[in-house]
């Protein structure tokens, strides 16, 4: 099986690579761009024959180090 | 001989650039802040170390976009001597005038000490007052300096004699092929990971650096048929 | 508990009858109190405000009376206690500036982010002044490294405190860090910057001249550490953790925007009054600014730069977003002073007025939201005498007899257990996380006893050091508190530089437990006591209570932080070993005091009995003699001895350039005791071989005890005492264990 | 609109955190977790009507700033 992690800054935490990122993107000329967000993408490959039991145990490792949840919210699809 | 240190907002080995150039050979130098569109005066660009605009996304990486950099590439092409040190590398590989990419310490770690490098090309012009396979004591401060090039333009680099600085002894980074520093095809723009305005003085726990300086401005007076200064 | 942060708000009557005040820290008799000052019941956004100006952190309701006990003045003394940053004269029209300040409680919650803001906002007190910061310094405590979640808080506070001083180029070149189970669940994280200063710079956070504009500086307000200070001032619980809002995150690119473009500011001369934002936000600053001044303010909200939508005026007051500043300036000046900002490319936003009436008035939506008395919010919170009380345990470990304990045979082993131990072992594995290289000033690393800072343009250098051991406090806190003074002079003198002053910061548990009342009381008179003998006044610091865990109280902690002025570059010494052949001498007295030491500790396994005494005379002479050696170029390296004791001290000083010693004494007491007692008052001094009787001579002249003891060389380090050889270890083999504790350890095979 | 853009570190990149993940989920207990690639997660928001422009200018983007081609591959998801 295959984990795909996201891992995001909590909404209203302070995002200071996404502020910078942003100034850039304006000064460089699109306009069009609304508020960044910068997070975390991480792919996992899960030895695991039981979906259900792979799960729960993606769901630990996000809470124990893949996310730091004082500050981040995380999500993740689980393939194969 | 005139010389610019670029200030970017989150530059900070720019004082120590500034006062390396001024007590190592006394040149007139200038702070040059990073919406400066002409550089044409002078003869030498230093790109400090720091955090450029804060650094966050990668290193250097948005500061190649400074209006500053479009004067800085014209002078690279117009073969004008061009210093980036640590963050000055990392927006040099950035605005691709240097080939590879430097990406994050393999212990994941920033780390700063003292670190003793091979001078493997002295016939740049920052490194001619080096002798070949020198051994030379000049610190390292960073997060990003595992430098990286695929295996083709490693072997480009090899042939061309680009690769300037290794680390000898304990690779503290991951960098590929021990590189520390490297040039252009030209010689004329050298980017390198340690830094060697932390290095002009005894007080500071070595004056291994110091002659970068001084190669810079016998490269100089000798394009300029002046006499060179030891 | 969420609704603290947003929802709809309680009425004055609701707060009232249903005292939810109590939520925000303000008892029963404060409320009322208030509600006096007031003329009549105090809003949400007003009792808000009231409780964070009353908290301990802002109003040190319960430990002023104790903080009067300081001696605060001296004839170099530019400013004391008071303002952002104490100032001291040296010489030439320069001062230096410095502070120390806590983020205990942050740190346990988000390492990473904790210490990082914590050491952002140490930095804006000493930028505020005016001051150009030139150094910073941490002290750390944690719990055994052999616990998981002590790896991880000690891991990611390193990393937040190198991921911000790095990046905002200020070099980190000195501090501490200590591990015991005193400290597991809640550590220590004090930050300590040092900045120079021209006296006609000189800053101060006032809100003058009437009708004068107020101005906004920094990135937009968020709801992020609401209620911070009153967190601050409370035991760290599951309850507290989950009241917090948004954590601060700390932005070093923001911060050095907002320094440039302050120190440019201040510069130009337009500035009237500055402060920055810390702790209780904008609350804080306007308050305190106002009432400097004797003046009042109205705070127009709807202008405050906003980072997310529908903030409250309770919420915009009580943010602690990171990174802000408030200042006044002359309404001609205001063009001025928003082309320096736009050039850094951040925005002021005028967010105010100076007024006349004392009062802090806050507008918000065409509506006035707030209105009080500003005396009432910065000088009238009461002030508490809480009792005290003599510890049972004080009591009892005053009858334990330390010397009765079986001698310890193996010194090469209890040597390298001791070298071994992370509280003494090396802290490269943290300082190689810092830059402490960065402004080409640093002549002295991370390493030696003081780290220093040589000044631009001058022959001066500035030596700086923190130092406290808690173990000591813990036993007794009264020569504790000595010891910790004591021993930061020793650390700057032994490096070439006279003791200037101090700043502190008072690590303690529950004041409302009499027994901790009386640590606290006793560790400042010790402190207090020292300062004046030395004199090296307090010319600033902070208070950080409530720092217990499931367990109870931490150790006692008065973090003492010192710097000294090196007249000229020429004294900096190191502790290094510097040459072959070079002659050793210990000056002062040793005698069996095992208490609290680190052999102890690492045979033992048990902090008892009374720690080292401590004679302020006898320590005050040490020191004077040893500067005054140092100055007139006698000694090549010179060490204080501390925890670990002779033993320690010789091998650290060894392992600088792995230069070994033969040392051979003879002494009265117990070969291990000789060796690893921790009596104070003790310096190691080489000197070249024909400077060796100069030397010997000066420092008896002096009246200080004076002991040749062996010579510099080889790579072994070899002692023998009375005879017998009782360590015979190769350099190489003591230094892997020192160089290496932490480290392994943390790599997880320790 | 909204893109969501993934950027990753090449194959033959040495990703050393990813590394340390992977080596830390082992440590923790979590056998079956192979091998562990880190890379970046970003949500833009952009005010553009024209989707098949708003796409062109999310590429330049990607390569002139968000991504750095020597060492990392990017991908974009374009939402409403
Ligand atoms: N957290 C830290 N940050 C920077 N330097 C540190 C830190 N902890 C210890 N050091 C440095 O390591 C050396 C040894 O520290 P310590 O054992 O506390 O010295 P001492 O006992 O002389 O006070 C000192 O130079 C000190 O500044
Ligand atoms: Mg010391």
């Amino acid at each position: 099986m295959k984990a795909k992690v996201f891992v995001t800054i909590k909404e209203n935490v302070l995002d200071p690579q996404g502020n910078a990122v942003q100034g850039a993107l304006h000064t460089m000329g699109f306009a069009e761009v609304g508020k960044v967000r910068i997070g975390k993408y991480m792919e996992i490959e899960l030895d695991t024959a039981d979906r259900n039991e792979g799960e729960q145990r993606l769901i630990a490792m996000c809470e124990k180090l893949l996310a730091n949840t004082v500050i981040e919210d995380y999500r993740y699809e689980l393939e194969g | 001989m005139n010389f610019a240190v670029l200030v970017f907002p989150a530059s900070n080995c720019d004082i120590d650039c500034f006062k390396a150039v001024e007590d190592t050979i006394g040149q007139p130098v200038d702070y040059v802040f990073h919406t400066a569109t002409d550089l044409s005066q002078y003869d030498a660009i230093l790109i400090p170390g720091g955090f450029s605009y804060g650094d966050y996304l990668r290193c250097g990486a948005i500061a190649q976009f400074a209006p500053v950099m479009a004067e800085v590439r014209k002078a690279a092409e117009a073969g004008k001597f061009i210093l980036g040190i640590c963050n000055g590398f990392q927006i040099l590989t950035e605005a691709r005038l240097l080939p590879g990419a430097l990406i994050r310490n393999n212990s994941l770690k920033f780390r700063c000490h003292s670190a003793d490098l091979i001078v493997e090309n002295n016939s740049t012009a920052f490194t001619r007052a080096y002798r070949a396979g020198e051994m030379i004591d000049i610190p390292i401060a960073h997060g990003e300096g595992s430098y990286y090039v695929d295996d083709e333009t490693l072997a480009q680099l090899k042939a061309d004699n680009q690769i300037v600085f290794r680390y000898a002894g304990e690779n503290p980074n991951g960098s590929v092929d021990n590189i520390a520093g490297v040039c252009n095809k030209e010689g004329n723009v050298v980017g390198m990971m340690p830094h060697p305005e932390r290095a002009v003085h005894e007080l500071l726990g070595s004056e291994d650096g110091a002659r970068m300086f001084t190669s810079v401005l016998n490269a100089w007076r000798e394009r300029h048929g002046a006499a060179s200064v030891r | 508990m969420a609704q603290l942060v947003s929802a709809k708000e309680p009425t004055a009557e609701q707060i009232a009858e249903q005292k939810i005040y109590k939520q925000f820290g303000v008892s029963d008799k404060e409320y009322e109190l208030i509600c006096g000052f007031m003329g009549r019941l105090p809003n949400y956004t007003e009792i808000g405000v009231f409780s964070v100006m009353w908290s301990e952190h802002c109003a040190y309701k319960n430990s002023k009376p104790l903080l009067r006990r300081f001696p605060v003045t001296g004839p170099r003394v530019l400013m004391g206690p008071g303002e952002g940053a104490g100032i001291v004269d040296i010489g030439d029209n320069q001062a230096v500036v410095f502070k120390i300040e806590s983020h205990n409680h942050p740190s346990a919650v988000e390492p990473y982010q904790g210490a990082a803001t914590g050491v952002g906002g140490i930095i804006r007190d000493i930028f505020s002044m005016g001051a150009r910061p030139v150094a910073l310094l941490n002290s750390l405590r944690f719990g055994r490294l052999e616990n998981e979640r002590v790896r991880y808080l000690f891991e990611h506070v390193v990393s937040g405190i190198a991921g911000y001083g790095n990046c905002i180029g200020i070099p980190t070149v000195a501090g501490e860090v200590m591990f015991d189970e005193a400290y597991e669940g809640n550590p220590l994280v004090n930050a300590m910057c040092v900045g120079l200063i021209d006296h006609d710079k000189i800053q101060r956070g006032v809100a003058k001249g009437i009708g004068n504009p107020v101005f906004y500086v920094g990135p937009a307000t968020g709801r992020d550490g609401i209620h911070g200070a009153t967190f601050a001032s409370e035991d760290l619980t599951a309850e507290s953790e989950a009241r917090r809002s948004a954590v601060q995150v700390g932005d070093a690119f923001m911060e050095k925007l907002v320094m440039e473009a302050t120190l440019e500011l201040i510069d130009s001369g337009i500035v009237l009054g500055i402060q920055d934002m810390g702790a209780a936000g904008l609350t804080c600053s306007s308050a305190e600014m106002a009432s400097k001044a004797g003046n009042g303010m109205e705070l127009y909200l709807d202008e405050v730069p906003q980072r997310e939508e529908g903030m409250t005026a309770y919420e915009m007051m009580l943010s602690e977003s990171q990174e802000r500043m408030l200042f006044v300036c002359e309404p001609q000046h205001e063009a001025q002073a928003k082309a320096i900002f736009e050039r850094w490319g951040l925005h002021c936003a005028k967010v105010g007025k100076v007024s006349d009436d004392g009062r802090l008035k806050l507008f918000h939506k065409g509506e006035m939201v707030g209105d009080m008395p500003v005396h009432a919010l910065v000088d009238d919170c009461p002030v508490y005498h809480k009792p005290s009380q003599v510890p049972e345990y004080y009591l009892k470990n005053r009858s334990i007899d330390t010397n009765s304990y079986e001698q310890v045979l193996d010194l090469n082993d209890a040597l390298k257990k001791v070298l071994g131990s992370p509280s003494l072992a090396s802290k490269e594995w943290v300082y190689n996380q810092y830059d402490y290289m960065v402004r080409t000033s640093t002549a002295v690393r991370p390493g030696s006893d003081a780290a220093v800072v040589t000044i631009r343009g001058t022959r001066k250098a500035l030596a700086m050091t923190t130092d406290c051991n808690g173990r000591y406090v813990y036993l007794d806190p009264e020569v504790g508190g000595r010891i910790a003074v004591a021993e930061a002079g020793r650390n700057i003198v032994c490096s070439g530089g006279e003791p200037l002053a101090i700043t502190d910061n008072l690590n303690f548990g529950s004041p409302e437990k009499p027994e901790v009342f009386w640590q606290m009381e006793k560790a400042v008179d010790g402190m207090a006591e020292a300062c004046r003998v030395m004199e090296t006044p307090v010319i600033g610091g902070n208070v950080s209570l409530y720092n217990e865990n499931a367990k109870g109280a931490i150790y006692p902690t008065p973090v003492v932080g010192m710097v000294g002025l090196v007249h000229d570059i020429d004294h900096i010494t190191t502790q290094e070993f510097k040459a072959e052949g070079d002659v050793i001498f210990l000056l002062g007295e040793t005698k069996a005091e095992i208490g609290g030491s680190e052999l102890q500790h690492v045979m033992f396994h048990v902090a008892e009995g009374r720690p080292p005494e401590l004679d302020l005379e006898t320590e005050l002479q040490l020191q004077k003699t040893v500067l005054n050696v140092i100055q007139q170029g006698l000694a090549a390296s010179a060490h204080d001895l501390s925890e670990g004791g002779l033993a320690a001290a010789l091998a650290e000083s060894c392992f600088g350039r792995g230069l070994g010693a033969d040392v051979n004494f003879t002494t009265n007491l117990r070969a291990d005791l000789a060796l690893f007692s921790e009596s104070q008052s003790r310096i190691l001094l080489t000197a070249k071989p024909d400077q060796a009787d100069a030397l010997f001579s000066a420092v008896s002249a002096a009246g200080v005890p004076v002991q040749r003891m062996g010579t510099v060389g080889g790579d072994r380090l070899n002692i023998t005492v009375g005879g017998h050889t009782e360590i015979d270890a190769s350099v190489a083999e003591l230094r892997h264990e020192w160089k290496n504790a932490i480290a392994s350890r943390m790599n997880g095979n320790g």
